[in-house]
C-alpha cells in the first residue's frame, strides 16, 4: 500500500495517469453540467415565491459547496507536503488554490445577485456571507504567499502551513447557519436522504453539483500537471514528455 | 533534557524583555494606537453619545488587533537577518522552547498592556462599568490567540521584501472569529445577557491555539531555511 | 573515530545540484579545511553538515549531536542593540551554558574592554571576534566554521590559530571554509577542494 | 544637475516601484488590506448595524493611519542596513532627490490606493453617497501627509537606533490632527454641513508638509551616519 | 597632483577619538593599502574620506567631487530582493550612468550567468563581485575600497588586481583596507600603518 502510494506520487507518474484521467473526467463533466443547467434553467419549474430568480441556485450552491471543499484539499495536501514533503502534494497545494479562489468569488458575487431580489440588498454584514468572504481572504493568502516566496518547495510547505492553520473556518462557514441565527437558508439540500424540494427542481442541482467536482477534477489535474512540468524542468522525463509531444 | 527546555525559554524571554527595554519606543507604539484609535472614534461622535458605548466593543477589539498587528513584523526578523535563528535552531533545546518565549514576551509586551488599558478606556466611551469583566476577560483570553496567530503569519513571511502588506492579510482573516467572539462577550453583557458562552469558545481556542500554533510557528521558521 | 561522516551526499540549492557524491569523514585532531570558488556550495554543505539544511541525497553514517558541535555561520548572530557580554550570555541561557567563562573568553579575545557598547558601534574585526567567542563558551568537539578569519586582522589570525591549535590538542576537529591559507601553526590540516 | 536630479528621482521610483511588484500579488494586498479592516469592523458589531455608517470616517481613517504605520518602519531601514542609503548620499545627485521619490513611492502604494478604494467601501459601510466627495478629498489631501510625516519619523528612528523613545510620542500625536479633520470633513458632509473648512486646513498642512518635510527627512538620514 | 589630499585629520567616533593629526595624500598612479588592528579606525577613516562622515578636525586640502570617486563599503548595496542587473541598473540610474556597460562588466567579473537572480540567492563571494561591478560601470578617478577582497576566491584575488592594475594605468589612483596583503601584480603600491 505504502509503496503503492509512493509510484503514485512520482511525478512521471502521476503526469501519465492525469493524462489518461482527464478526457473521461472531461466527459463526465460536460454531461452531468449540462443536464445540470439545462434542467435547471429551462425544464425545472420557476420556485412559487421567488419565481425564476431562484434558478441562481444552479450556479450558486456548486461553487459554494466547492468553495469549502477545495479548501479541504489543500489543508489535506498541506498536510502530507509538510510531514513527508511530497512534491505531488505541493503541486496539488498550489494548483488547487486559484481555482477555490474562483469558485469562492463565483459563490459571492451569485449570492450577492441573489441577495438583492430576496434581502433587498446586495451585501449585509452576517455570518455566512461574511465567514464565506473571510474564506476569499484565506485563499488570498496561500496565493498571495506562494507568490512572495520564491523558492518553490519552501513556498509550497508555508501554504501547507497556512492552509492547515485556515482550515478551521470551514466548519465556521459551513455551520454559521446553525451557529448563528442567519439571514441565509440553512443546510438542507446537501442534507441527503431528506430533501424538502421537489424532485423536478433537485435533480438538476445535485447534476450540476457533481458536474462542478468532476470538472474541478479536470482543472485541477491540468494544472497539477503544469506545475509539475514546470518543477521538474530539466529532469529526464519532462524532456522525454516534452519530445513526446513535440514541443 | 527538561532543565535546557526551561534554559533556553528563560534566556529567550529575558532577552526579549531587554531588547524591549532597550529600545522602549517599538513597544509604546501598540499602546499609543491603541489610544488613538479609541480617541478618533470618540472625537467623532456628540459628546456623551450613547452610540459610541453601543460601538465600544467593536473599536476596542479592532483597535487591539490592528495595535498587535504593528509590532509582528519584527517578531523573528532581526533574529532571521543576523543569524540568532540558526543559532536556535542549533542549539541542543529544541527550538520551540525559543519560539514559545518569543511569542510569550510578545504577548506580554503587547497583548497584556492592550487588556490592561481597556478597561479606562471603555469607560472613557461610556461603556457600563457593570459589563468591564466581560470586555477584560475577553481581552485577556483573546490577545493570547493573537500573539500566537501574529507570530505564525510572522513566522510564514519572515525574510521576505515586502511582508509588511502581506502580513496583515495572513493574520486578519485567521483572527476574525476571536474578534466577533470577543466583541460578542463584551456586547452580550452590555445588554445584560450572560457573556459565558463566547468567552469559553474563546478558551477553547486558546487552548488550542496553544497547542497547535508553537508547532506551526517552529516548522514555518524553519521552512524559512530553504 | 570520525566525529562527522557522511556518505554520498548531494546539496542542492534552487534547483541547482552544486554537490553530487559527497564522501567525508573527519576525525579527531584533524581540521579540514575547504576550498572552493565562489558559489561552489562550501556555505551550503556546512549547513547540512549542521543541520540546518536538508540534503537533497545521502545519508550521515556519524551524526554529530548539537551539544556536540559549534556552528559559525558567515553572520555572527549578534543583536545590534545588545551588548557582547548581552549577546553571549544569551547564548549560554540558550545552551544551558554557564556563564563564568565570559569574561575571560572576552579577555582572551582582545574585547574585553567592549563588553558594554552595544554591538552596533563595533568594528567589522571586533564583531567576528565576539562571534568567534562562542567557540570557547563551551567545549564542543568539533568546530564548522565558515570563514571564521573574515575581517580578523594579523594578531587575531594568529589568536585562532592558537585556538584552533589548542582545539584539535583536546581531541577536537573542525571544518572550515576560508579563501585565504589557515594562518601557519595549526597541525594537521587537510584541504579539501568542492569541484 | 537638473537631469542628474530628474534622473535620481526616477532611478529611485522605479525601484520602489519595482520591489513592490515584485511578488506579483503585491499590489493586490493594499486593496485587500483595507477590505479587511473594514470588515472587522463589520464584525465586531451587530449584524446590519446601522452604526456602522456613523463610524465610517473613522474605521477609513484608522484604516489610512495603520497602513502608513505598518509599511514605514521598512522604508529606510533595509537601504540603511545594505549600504544603498550610503551610495545615495554619495551620489552626485542631491539626495532630496532620492528621498523624495521614496516618499512619493510609498504613498503611491499605500495611501493613493486606500483613497481610490474609500468611496466603495465607505459605501459597503452604508455611508451616504452624498458625503463621499469630501470623504475622498480628504484622504487624497491628507495620506500624502501620513507619508511624510510617517516618513520623517521612519528617518529619525533609522538614525538613533536607542533613543528613540520619544519618537512615537511626537509621531503620533503629529498625525493625529491630520486623521481627526480628515475624518471631521467626511462626518461634516455626512450630516449635511460644510466640509470646506477642514478640507481647506488639510490642503495647507500638506502644502507645508511638502515644502519642509523632504528637507527635515533628508537631514535626519544624513545625521544617522553619525 | 593629489586627487584627495587632507591635513591635519582627526577622527572620532562615539565620542573617543581614534585618529589624530593625519596628513595623507593620493596622487594619480597610487595605491594606497591601509591597515591596521580591528577597530583602528580604518573604515572610519574611509568614511571621512568619501563624505560620509564629518572629521572632528582636519581639512581637505583637496576634495574629491561626488562624480569623482567610488566608494565601495563593507557593506555591499545590494537589495536582496533585486536581481544583480536590477540593483546596478539602479546604481546606474542614481549616477546618471548610461546603463549600456552592464553585461560586459558582469561578464568580466564572472557573474553574468546570475544576472537574473535575487541577490539574496547569490554566495558570499559572488554578492561581493556584483558590488565590485559598479567600479567599472563608470570611470571614476578616485576608488575607496573597504575590505574588497572579503570573500573573494583565489581567481577573484588575480581578476582584482588585473582590474585595480589597469585602474593604475589609467592615472587612477586607490584607497585600499585589507588585513590580507593586496594580491601580486598591483604596482605602485604604498602601506599606511594606522596607530
Ligand atoms: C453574498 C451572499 C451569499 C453568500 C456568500 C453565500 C454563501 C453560501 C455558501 C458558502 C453556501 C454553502 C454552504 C455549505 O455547503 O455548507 C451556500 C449555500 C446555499 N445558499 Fe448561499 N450565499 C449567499 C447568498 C444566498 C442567497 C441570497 C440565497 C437565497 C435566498 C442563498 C441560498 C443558498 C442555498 C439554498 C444554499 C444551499 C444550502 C444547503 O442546503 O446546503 N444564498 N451559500
Ligand atoms: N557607532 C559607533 N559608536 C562608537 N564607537 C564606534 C562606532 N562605530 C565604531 N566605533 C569604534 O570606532 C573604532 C573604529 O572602528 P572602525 O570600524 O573604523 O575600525 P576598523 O579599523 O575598520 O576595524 P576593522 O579592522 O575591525 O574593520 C572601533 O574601536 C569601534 O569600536
Ligand atoms: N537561496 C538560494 N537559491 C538558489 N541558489 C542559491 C541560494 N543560495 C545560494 N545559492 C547558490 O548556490 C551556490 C552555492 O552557494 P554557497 O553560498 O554555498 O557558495 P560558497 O561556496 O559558500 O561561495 P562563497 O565562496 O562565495 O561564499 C551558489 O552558486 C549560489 O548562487
Ligand atoms: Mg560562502
Ligand atoms: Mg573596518
Amino acid at each position: 500500500m505504502w509503496t503503492w502510494f509512493h509510484r503514485l506520487a512520482s511525478p512521471p507518474t502521476f503526469y501519465r495517469l492525469a493524462d489518461r484521467l482527464v478526457p473521461w473526467l472531461g466527459l463526465l463533466a460536460a454531461g452531468l453540467l449540462g443536464y445540470g443547467i439545462f434542467g435547471g434553467l429551462l425544464l425545472a419549474p420557476a420556485d412559487y415565491q421567488q419565481g425564476d430568480a431562484f434558478r441562481i441556485i444552479y450556479v450558486h450552491v456548486p461553487a459554494a459547496a466547492l468553495s469549502l471543499s477545495v479548501y479541504v484539499l489543500m489543508a489535506a495536501a498541506g498536510a502530507v507536503a509538510v510531514i513527508w514533503r511530497i512534491k505531488l502534494a505541493e503541486c496539488v497545494l498550489v494548483a488547487a488554490a486559484p481555482i477555490g479562489a474562483s469558485f469562492t468569488a463565483l459563490a459571492l458575487v451569485t449570492g450577492m445577485l441573489w441577495g438583492k431580489p430576496m434581502w433587498g440588498a446586495y451585501w449585509v454584514w452576517d455570518a455566512r456571507l461574511t465567514s464565506e468572504l473571510i474564506l476569499l481572504f484565506l485563499y488570498a493568502g496561500v496565493i498571495g504567499l506562494n507568490q512572495a516566496i520564491e523558492e518553490p518547495r519552501a513556498a509550497a510547505r508555508a501554504c501547507g502551513l497556512l492552509a492547515l492553520i485556515g482550515v478551521i473556518n470551514v466548519p465556521i462557514v459551513h455551520y454559521s447557519v446553525e451557529w448563528w441565527n442567519s439571514l441565509h437558508q440553512g443546510s438542507t439540500i446537501l442534507k441527503l436522504g431528506r430533501p424538502n424540494m421537489s424532485a423536478d427542481m433537485a435533480r438538476p442541482l445535485y447534476a450540476a453539483l457533481l458536474g462542478t467536482y468532476c470538472f474541478f477534477g479536470v482543472a485541477l489535474l491540468r494544472r497539477v500537471q503544469n506545475e509539475l512540468l514546470l518543477r521538474e524542468r530539466g529532469t529526464a522525463w519532462v524532456k522525454e514528455q516534452l519530445r513526446s509531444a513535440h514541443v | 533534557m527538561a532543565a535546557g527546555v526551561i534554559g533556553a525559554f528563560t534566556a529567550v524571554l529575558r532577552r526579549e524583555l531587554r531588547l524591549a527595554a532597550r529600545a522602549r519606543a517599538e513597544w509604546l507604539m501598540p499602546p499609543l494606537f491603541f489610544v488613538i484609535v479609541v480617541t478618533l472614534f470618540g472625537l467623532g461622535a456628540k459628546p456623551n453619545d450613547p452610540l459610541l458605548a453601543d460601538f465600544a466593543p467593536a473599536i476596542l477589539w479592532v483597535g487591539a488587533l490592528l495595535a498587535a498587528l504593528l509590532t509582528l513584523e519584527r517578531l523573528f526578523r532581526a533574529d532571521y537577518e543576523d543569524g540568532t535563528l540558526e543559532q536556535i535552531f542549533i542549539a541542543p533545546a529544541p527550538a520551540i522552547a525559543a519560539i514559545a518565549a518569543k511569542l510569550s514576551a510578545h504577548w506580554l509586551l503587547t497583548g497584556l498592556p492592550l487588556a490592561l488599558l481597556a478597561a479606562p478606556l471603555a469607560a472613557a466611551l461610556g461603556f457600563p462599568s457593570a459589563a468591564l469583566p466581560a470586555l477584560t476577560a475577553g481581552l485577556a483570553l483573546g490577545t493570547p490567540v493573537l500573539s500566537l496567530i501574529g507570530g505564525f503569519a510572522a513566522a510564514l513571511t519572515v525574510g521576505l521584501p515586502r511582508a509588511g502588506v502581506l502580513l496583515p492579510l495572513l493574520v486578519l482573516p485567521l483572527v476574525t472569529p476571536i474578534v466577533i467572539f470577543g466583541a460578542g462577550a463584551a456586547r452580550a453583557a452590555q445588554s445584560g445577557l450572560p457573556a459565558d458562552a463566547p468567552l469559553y469558545f474563546l478558551a477553547a481556542v486558546l487552548v488550542l491555539g496553544l497547542t497547535l500554533l508553537p508547532w506551526a510557528t517552529t516548522a514555518a521558521l524553519r521552512n524559512a531555511f530553504e | 573515530m570520525s566525529l562527522i561522516a557522511v556518505e554520498n551526499l548531494a546539496v542542492a540549492r534552487g534547483g541547482r545540484t552544486l554537490l553530487r557524491g559527497l564522501d567525508l569523514a573527519v576525525q579527531a585532531g584533524e581540521v579540514l579545511h575547504l576550498r572552493g570558488g565562489n558559489g561552489a556550495g562550501k556555505t551550503s554543505l556546512l549547513e547540512v553538515l549542521c543541520g540546518l539544511r536538508v540534503p537533497l541525497e545521502g545519508a550521515f553514517r556519524q551524526r554529530p549531536e548539537p551539544q556536540a558541535l559549534h556552528w559559525l555561520g558567515h553572520k555572527n548572530a549578534l543583536n545590534l542593540a545588545l551588548t557582547p557580554l548581552e549577546n553571549l550570555g544569551f547564548w549560554c541561557g540558550l545552551n544551558s551554558v554557564a556563564e563564568d567563562a565570559l569574561l575571560p573568553v572576552l579577555q582572551r579575545l582582545g574585547i574585553e574592554r567592549l563588553r558594554h557598547r552595544p554591538c552596533r558601534t563595533l568594528s567589522a574585526g571586533q564583531k567576528r571576534r565576539c562571534a568567534l567567542a562562542r567557540l570557547l563558551l563551551a567545549p564542543r568537539p568539533l568546530w564548522l566554521l565558515d570563514e571564521p578569519l573574515d575581517g580578523l586582522d594579523a594578531q587575531g589570525l594568529g589568536l585562532f590559530a592558537q585556538l584552533l591549535a589548542e582545539h584539535l590538542g583536546r581531541g577536537g576537529a573542525a571544518i572550515v571554509t576560508s579563501h585565504q591559507p589557515l594562518p601557519p601553526g595549526v597541525p594537521g590540516v587537510r584541504e579539501w577542494q568542492l569541484a
